[in-house]
């Protein structure tokens, strides 16, 4: 096991290496220029120069480079170009919109997917299997965003039900905070739960074929008592897999959805950051996500090992 | 949370609960933009002026929202009789929200600070004809200039002449410390900023005790947020074609006035065939206005024949000059020996005006045999590509700086208009200060633009606001970006 | 009474027959074996005690347990009868375990499920009951995963999990299939002794007429869903009334006749052939290990000469075929053909020297090409590879040659049977002619039926073109009819190489005396003939 | 056949159907704005109504069906083009360095948030149809490489692959004489997954304004275009997104019902 991490913990630092030149060379090349984007059209070229000088982007690309690296080692983000406050804290801050909005999400697809997958897969085949493929089959054809737009109608600006978006801060309390991200929660949850439905019922079925579930039936388990004690956990191999996947999915992807609530999330952090050619924002936050999507991966392989006894054993 | 903000958000559930029983003296304004920091004399971005403008920061003088001027810090002053020196007296009483006072070493400070070598002052150029500021007293400051400048009230009223503090400003773009009649309470990025009032304001005490700005960049978003009514009142209504509907509800007022944008067709003067005239007013004659008007604005928006604002008492409608003609375009680029018509580029920024208006020009522009290719760009890129390279064909954008026909007589800027009798137009127009004379001159100027059709002027951009029905004091126009909180109040 | 009676059963699923009337019983105590080759329907009879049916399956007559009709109860009560009076074993250990929990969860489930006794009497029962099946705890705790057992190990947990609530019926079904033969004797003990110690009826099902005759009182020869032939097993082998049941017989003991072998010259020379795995590290520094799968083997096989390679699962013969293919390279010694050295870089013309069939008939084409296209595979890389009529006339000789017709060149795979698909794997390793043929398990995966007739196929082509082969199988009586010299190889080393008749009668290592004292063996008839009363 | 097959070679062929039909013809210009006919909902004239520059939406869905299909054909194209030679390749050399930096390769731009690099792509190369099919397509890759070599991995084992070296042929030409063929099935089906998966993206990208550029139409732009109108002129989000979502449906179904026609093991069991 130790050998094991120790290779995992390798590869990690690697692919961030590799993934932190990536970022900075294709953020770079983009066109525009942070300080006469803030400076604006009357702006002079020697304001422009100073302002440049004031934010360092007079320094060679390489120099850049490495103190961004070697700040990012010490915890230390730089300083954003535009809002010039600490990139750390202004990702701090979005995180806590980000973070509770992909987990809110996530609790919301899961809670769905599970019944639905194991109804539809104890169903197999009949109408109510079939209800259930059909309903995730336009599940995962509804673009997230016109999906958005539709709550937003009904829920926010018809029935009043929910604010149309923005986010009210946790300072009002949990219940306020959860309230503003219920919508977007919905709008992200429910093409994920379309597919988290299709992978637990399949994956079940799968199972479900297997001798081992013959051997559980002969010794007196109905069909549900098989299902539960010996299917769902071995099913579950695929369906972390997924939710992993997912769950990075969500910390990026929700970018149109928080555009579509104006959340002030990660997505519409780097979103903006990328107008205003704010690069060490977008560096950073991509950065993060890159990161974030290794160690959940990292987390998923260490939960196979705690459903699976068979890789917990392997060196 | 910080206590003050935990105060802060204690005293508004209160203002809340209490809100049956006395006037409400909080609102909740939105705008589509966040400001990138709050320290207007650093930066371009509107959107910090339109929150900390007169609010936070005030300058010598003001603008007011009919776009005339009056004095803020300045009590009065007096210009000498050759027009370079202007000796002001400052207000009395007047403390920064640290509670230091504001005296003319903090005038000398703000002054200097924008003209300095290594100034950041995006409107740098405003400061460029004082040659000295000096302290007579401490409630007196002296401004000399090189040669005088009609315009030099006018240009000390900018955001980005505001008076600021010396001990304050090295945090000035996340904590401002400003004279203003409100303070910064809270500013969660990404989302809102919160504002107080200023117990200690030296003016008159405003009737809002708080304020929010909140930021919705999203046009769809604006209108739920409007319509579902967590915001009271949104500033520059992005999305024009949901204004009937505000219109319609009687829980809503909608405010229709005039900004200082001029939206034209920025046409590059040195790029072949747009060195031609008579292409240029080709140009000008494929382009239905009123059409742009109506689809991309809804309707909203006057047109214009040349780069002036129709609401300044100077303007010459000059739309007569330019009228839709297709066939007389046709006739002109056939004139022009390209009777097949030519391909270019359109690069459009952004805003819907120029999205939708770029859309709606490529088509009308295609009826005449020009092939525009329509590349949409970020701000970012505009300023690189567009402003910076000025590698571009045309382009849609909004001047929204007031008085600015003087880019006319830069011959470097993007347009590239090269017109040594306009320049020397412009070198007039600035040394005189005689009011009719001036009018004059600047007619004189608008018609010389059109007549070279230097650019396709399209329409004098709206400022569109809605709020909901109680509120009061909004500004209808935008002289300058800004929302005067110390005017708003709730109807009883 | 008897304890299980099967009364014209049949079923069909999805409309399709499966089973015709079968009728059968199984007497307390008594060892009911059901064997058929594949299809028979022999499973099917199995699953429907146990009601484990597919979806879509129908079942009319009667199946009574103590009296009780299995076909009338609910589900819940099957439930209740499933572990506690039926325990079934299945044939793949290696599957029928679920592997995410311990052994000891799951053998304890079967008492717990039916609430038979307390939580703590039922850990004393469940490691009594695998001590019982020869998993002491000392050294197989309870907290054991499957995947930490060997397949024998791991169809011990399945019996123990069968019999932990001592049911009054156990159905075996192809236990021993999947194992090595000595694992498979001990298995069988053990069922064996289990029957009587517990009194228990057992219904076991195997295609093994040998493991039968060694185990069973009575015998149910099923063909096509049907009994053919029912009775005790003495009887019914002294004097077997159905055709099918004596063509089981002779093809389960057949001997193909080979002709004579030439004179000794050296074509295939292996020489102190070493192959080594490296196993996964178990500390980042230390050295990784090394598993030696061939260690130093030796032998010559000369041209004519058909040698046999006998061996159980793991000893190496695999890795030893992979390498004589040159497929995989040697870490020590040499292997020759034709005296030029055999390497996974060696030249196409060295390679077209050899050829193989494998085991699997179905893994063994690619389902997307044609008969013709799949036979002439080994015609790359020839210089002059024939073309046109030529090679369809060699297409057409070579099939026919392995008794198939000359149209099917134009048919794909899956239109042919198993034993078909092995013609056909031979038709591509004679085309080129070879000098050396790899059988690799070539006839494990086939009935009995037609393993006869593929022996009988190779002993007619080794009369036709004078084969040269290698002949690896894990079975020892299909070795022995085949091979005119046998080696036999345990831990990656070959410990007894001779004739057959030598080998087989007069073995000198103790791994084969073992090897062949485990193998089930068919009685004579004539014995059995005297030996019965009636006869 | 079955019949989530049916419904899906329907609903695809009647989307490839209007896409090629566009060529020819349409009921109204597409790129002709009549202003004062603007945000008509559907009626006699324009059986779909009209946009808020007046343009004919039923002609617009047919070009933009145009835009869409090929921007994720393309885009799958460079997928299937770059991932499975890749794949294969690394199947064919198992366990070797080549394997190692194409596997970590992969799963490197697997840790890519893609939609965020998606709108840097097109942020820093500028919007359009090219770079958005890029963005799409860049991200497609490791989807098949990583398909190509779990299939070709299991076939390895195979014993006619066995049979195929022994006859000497060369791991390349094993590749492509037994291994591609035989995850063709597979990969078609996953072609039309990542198809429709790519229709969303490229959907998502227009929306925000980084896809095909005007006047070229595009659905997701549509749907961009109308979100502020959606209020009072609902059609204008309906019928952008019903396209989408019947495409993206039918490209889905069509998907599953090719694994059970093309999967063998489910042919049998039907027989």
């Amino acid at each position: 096991m130790l050998r094991y991490s120790l290779k995992r913990l390798l590869s990690l630092i690697l692919s961030l290496a590799v993934a932190s030149a990536v970022i900075f060379a294709v953020i770079e090349v983009a066109p525009g220029d942070p300080a006469s984007f803030m400076l604006g059209v009357n702006a002079q070229a020697d304001t422009v120069a100073a302002l440049q000088a004031e934010l360092g982007l007079d320094q060679s690309k390489l120099q850049r480079y490495l103190s961004w690296v070697s700040g990012m080692l010490g915890g230390d983000f730089g300083t954003s170009y535009t809002y010039r406050t600490p990139v750390a804290e202004m990702i701090a801050d979005r995180l806590w919109v980000s973070l509770p909005l992909a987990l809110f999400a996530l609790t919301l697809s899961t809670l769905i997917a599970f019944p639905a997958g194991i109804y539809a897969a104890s169903r197999r085949g009949r109408a109510g299997d079939s209800a259930v493929m059909g309903a995730t089959q336009l599940g995962v054809a509804i673009p997230n965003f016109w999906f958005a737009m539709i709550l937003v109608l009904i829920f926010a600006i018809n029935l009043r039900w929910f604010s149309a978006g923005g986010f009210s801060g946790w300072d009002n309390g949990l219940l306020a905070g959860m309230r503003s991200l219920t919508l977007p929660a919905i709008a992200l949850a429910l093409p994920q739960a379309a597919i988290l439905t299709r992978v637990m019922r399949s994956s079940l079925l799968d199972i479900l074929g297997e001798d081992f579930m013959r051997t559980a039936r002969a010794k007196g388990l109905s069909r549900r008592q098989a299902l539960w004690r010996h299917g769902l956990r071995n099913a579950m191999i695929p369906v972390l897999t997924i939710i992993g996947l997912q769950f990075s999915f969500l910390l990026a992807g929700a970018i149109i959805i928080e555009q579509v609530f104006y959340l002030p999330g990660l997505g519409r952090l780097v979103f903006q950051a990328i107008s205003s050619r704010d690069l060490i924002v977008v560096e950073s936050v991509v950065m993060l996500l890159v990161f974030a999507v290794i160690t959940v991966n990292f987390a998923v392989d260490l939960a196979y090992a705690a459903v699976d006894p068979r890789l917990r054993s392997r060196t | 949370m910080s206590l003050k903000s935990f105060v802060f958000t204690a005293s508004s559930v209160l203002a809340l609960t209490a809100g049956a029983a006395v006037a409400k003296d909080s609102i909740t304004i939105a705008m589509q933009l966040e400001p990138p920091h709050l320290d207007p004399t650093s930066a371009a971005a509107q959107a910090i002026d339109s929150v900390v403008y007169v609010n936070i920061f005030e300058g010598l003088t003001r603008f007011m929202g009919d776009g005339s001027i009056a004095p803020l810090l300045a009590k009065s002053w007096e210009i000498s009789d050759d027009g370079t020196v202007y000796t002001f007296s400052l207000q009395e009483g007047v403390a920064f929200h640290d509670g230091s006072a504001m005296d003319a070493e903090d005038v000398k400070f703000s002054l200097d600070r924008a003209r300095a070598e290594d100034s950041t002052n995006a409107q740098k150029a405003l400061f460029a004809g004082i040659s000295s500021v000096d302290v007579v007293d401490p409630m007196t400051v002296k401004v000399t200039l090189a040669e005088p400048n009609g315009s030099f009230l006018f240009n000390l009223a900018w955001g980005d002449a505001v008076i600021v503090a010396p001990e304050s400003i090295e945090d000035i773009k996340t904590a401002p410390v400003g004279t203003g009649a409100f303070k910064l309470a809270d500013w969660v990025q990404g989302d809102r900023i919160e504002m107080a009032r200023n117990a200690d304001y030296w003016g008159e005490a405003p009737v809002l005790a708080s304020a929010t700005f909140k930021f919705i960049s999203d046009p769809t978003a604006a209108f739920a947020a409007m319509m579902a009514e967590d915001v009271d009142a949104f500033d520059n209504f992005p999305a024009p074609e949901n204004l009937p509907q505000f219109e319609a509800d009687p829980r809503f007022q909608v405010l229709v006035g005039s900004t200082e944008g001029e939206t034209i067709l920025s046409t590059n003067n040195k790029q072949p065939p747009f060195d031609d005239a008579k292409v240029r007013q080709a140009l000008a004659h494929a382009i239905d206005r009123q059409a742009i008007i109506d689809g991309a604005m809804f309707g909203y928006g006057t047109p214009i024949g040349t780069h002036f604002a129709p609401h300044n008492p100077a303007y010459v409608d000059l739309t007569g000059g330019s009228a839709y003609d297709p066939d007389k375009a046709r006739a002109l680029l056939a004139e022009a020996g390209l009777a097949d018509g030519f391909e270019t580029t359109l690069h459009l920024p952004p805003p819907s005006y120029a999205r939708r208006g770029g859309e709606i020009i490529a088509a009308q522009l295609a009826e005449v045999g020009i092939k525009a290719e329509i590349t949409n760009v970020e701000w970012a890129q505009w300023l690189e590509t567009v402003f910076r390279g000025k590698t571009f064909g045309l382009t849609i954008v909004s001047h929204t700086e007031p008085m600015d026909i003087g880019i006319y007589a830069r011959p470097d800027y993007y347009f590239q208009y090269d017109n040594p009798a306009f320049q020397d137009l412009m070198a007039t127009l600035n040394a005189t200060t005689d009011p009719e004379a001036r009018t004059a001159l600047m007619q004189d100027a608008q018609k010389t633009i059109a007549g070279d059709y230097v650019n396709g002027y399209l329409f004098q951009l709206a400022k569109l606001g809605v709020a909901k029905a109680g509120v009061l004091g909004l500004w209808e126009n935008a002289p300058t970006a800004a929302i005067d909180l110390g005017a708003i109040s709730w109807a009883e | 009474m008897s304890l299980l009676n099967i009364q014209n059963l049949s079923m069909t699923i999805a409309g399709t027959p499966v089973l015709r009337d079968v009728s059968l019983t199984v007497e307390p105590g008594g060892i009911t074996a059901v064997t058929g080759e594949s299809g028979s329907g022999k499973s099917m009879t199995a699953l429907s005690v146990m009601q484990l049916l597919p979806d879509l399956a129908r079942a009319t007559g009667q199946i009574t347990l103590d009296g009780t009709d299995i076909l009338d109860q609910s589900e819940a009560q099957l439930c209740g009868l499933r572990g506690q009076s039926i325990g079934m074993v299945f044939q793949e250990p290696m599957t029928a375990l679920n592997p995410v929990k311990t052994i000891g969860d799951q053998v304890m489930e079967t008492i717990l499920i039916h609430r038979a006794m307390p939580r703590a009497k039922a850990h004393l029962r469940t490691c009594e009951v695998l001590e019982r099946v020869g998993l002491p705890q000392d050294r197989f705790p309870l907290s054991r995963f499957p995947h930490e057992l060997s397949g024998g190990q791991r169809q011990r947990v399945v019996i123990a999990m069968a019999i932990a609530l001592r049911p009054r019926l156990l159905i075996a079904d192809e236990p021993t299939t999947a194992l090595d033969v000595t694992t498979q004797a001990q298995i069988l003990d053990l069922l064996k002794s289990l029957v009587r110690d517990y009194d228990m009826g057992l219904l076991i099902i195997t295609h093994d007429l040998a493991v039968v005759a060694d185990l069973a009182d009575q015998i149910v020869v099923m063909k096509q869903g049907e009994v053919v032939e029912t009775g005790s097993v003495k009887g019914v082998l002294a004097n077997m009334q159905h055709p099918y049941t004596r063509m089981l017989f002779a093809a389960s003991g057949h001997q193909a006749d080979l002709p004579a072998a030439p004179a000794p010259t050296p074509l295939l020379e292996v020489r102190q052939a070493t192959r080594d795995y490296q196993l996964p590290r178990t500390s980042l520094f230390a050295q990784p290990g090394h598993h030696r799968a061939v260690d130093s083997v030796g032998f010559t096989l000369n041209r004519g000469e058909r040698l046999g390679l006998v061996g159980e699962s793991g000893c190496g013969k695999s890795t030893l075929t992979r390498a004589i293919l040159g497929l995989e390279p040697l870490q020590s010694g040499e292997i020759l053909l034709d005296g030029t050295p055999i390497s996974p870089n060696m030249a196409t013309d060295l390679r077209r020297k050899m050829q193989v069939v494998f085991q699997d008939p179905f893994g063994s084409f690619n389902p997307r090409h044609r008969v013709a296209r799949l036979i002439t595979e080994p015609f790359h890389g020839m210089e002059n590879p024939p073309r046109g009529q030529e090679r369809l006339n060699l297409i057409s000789q070579v099939l026919e040659d392995v008794g198939l017709k000359p149209e099917d060149a134009d048919k794909y795979i899956h239109q042919f049977s198993g034993g078909q698909r092995q013609r056909i794997a031979i038709a591509r390793a004679l085309i080129t002619r070879p000098e050396l043929i790899i059988f690799d398990e070539a006839v494990s995966a086939l009935d009995v039926s037609v393993r006869a007739r593929i022996l009988d196929l190779l002993a007619d082509l080794c009369r036709a073109y004078a084969l040269t082969y290698l002949f690896i199988s894990h079975d020892l009586s299909v070795v022995r009819s085949v091979s005119d010299r046998v080696l036999v190889m345990k831990g990656g080393q070959i410990v007894e190489d001779g004739p057959p008749a030598q080998v087989f009668t007069n073995p000198q290592h103790d791994y084969t005396k073992s090897l062949i004292a485990a193998a089930p063996v068919l009685p004579d008839i004539d014995t059995l003939k005297r030996s019965q009363p009636h006869a | 056949m079955n019949r989530n097959l049916i419904l899906g070679a329907g609903l695809s062929s009647l989307v490839l159907l209007a896409a090629f039909l566009s060529f020819v013809w349409t009921p109204f210009d597409h790129a002709v704005l009549n202003i004062p006919a603007k945000l008509q909902p559907p009626n006699g004239t324009h059986l779909l109504g009209t946009d808020h520059f007046g343009r004919d939406l039923l002609s617009m869905i047919m070009v933009g069906a145009r835009t869409s299909l090929a921007v994720a054909l393309v885009a799958v194209g460079i997928g299937m083009g770059v991932g499975v030679p890749l794949g294969l390749s690394a199947a064919a050399a198992k366990g070797s360095w080549l394997d190692e930096l194409i596997m970590r390769g992969n799963d490197l731009i697997f840790a890519f948030p893609s939609l965020v690099i998606a709108i840097l792509i097109t942020a820093v190369f500028g919007a359009g149809a090219v770079n958005a099919i890029i963005a799409i397509g860049i991200f497609n890759i490791p989807v098949f490489a990583r398909i190509s070599r779990g299939a070709a991995l299991s076939l390895w084992e195979r014993e006619f692959i066995l049979a195929a070296r022994v006859a000497g042929k060369t791991r390349a030409r094993i590749s492509a004489e037994h291994i591609l063929p035989n995850i063709a099935n597979l990969l078609i089906v996953q072609g039309t997954i990542q198809f429709s998966l790519g229709i969303l993206a490229e959907a998502g990208l227009s929306y925000v304004g980084l896809g095909a550029q005007p006047p070229v139409p595009s659905w997701g732009r549509m749907l961009a275009d109308a979100q502020t109108m959606v209020s009072f002129a609902p059609h204008l989000a309906l019928v952008p997104g019903c396209a989408i979502i019947l495409t993206v449906l039918g490209l889905n179904l069509l998907g599953d019902g090719l694994r059970d026609w093309l999967d063998p093991k489910l042919r049998v069991a039907r027989a």
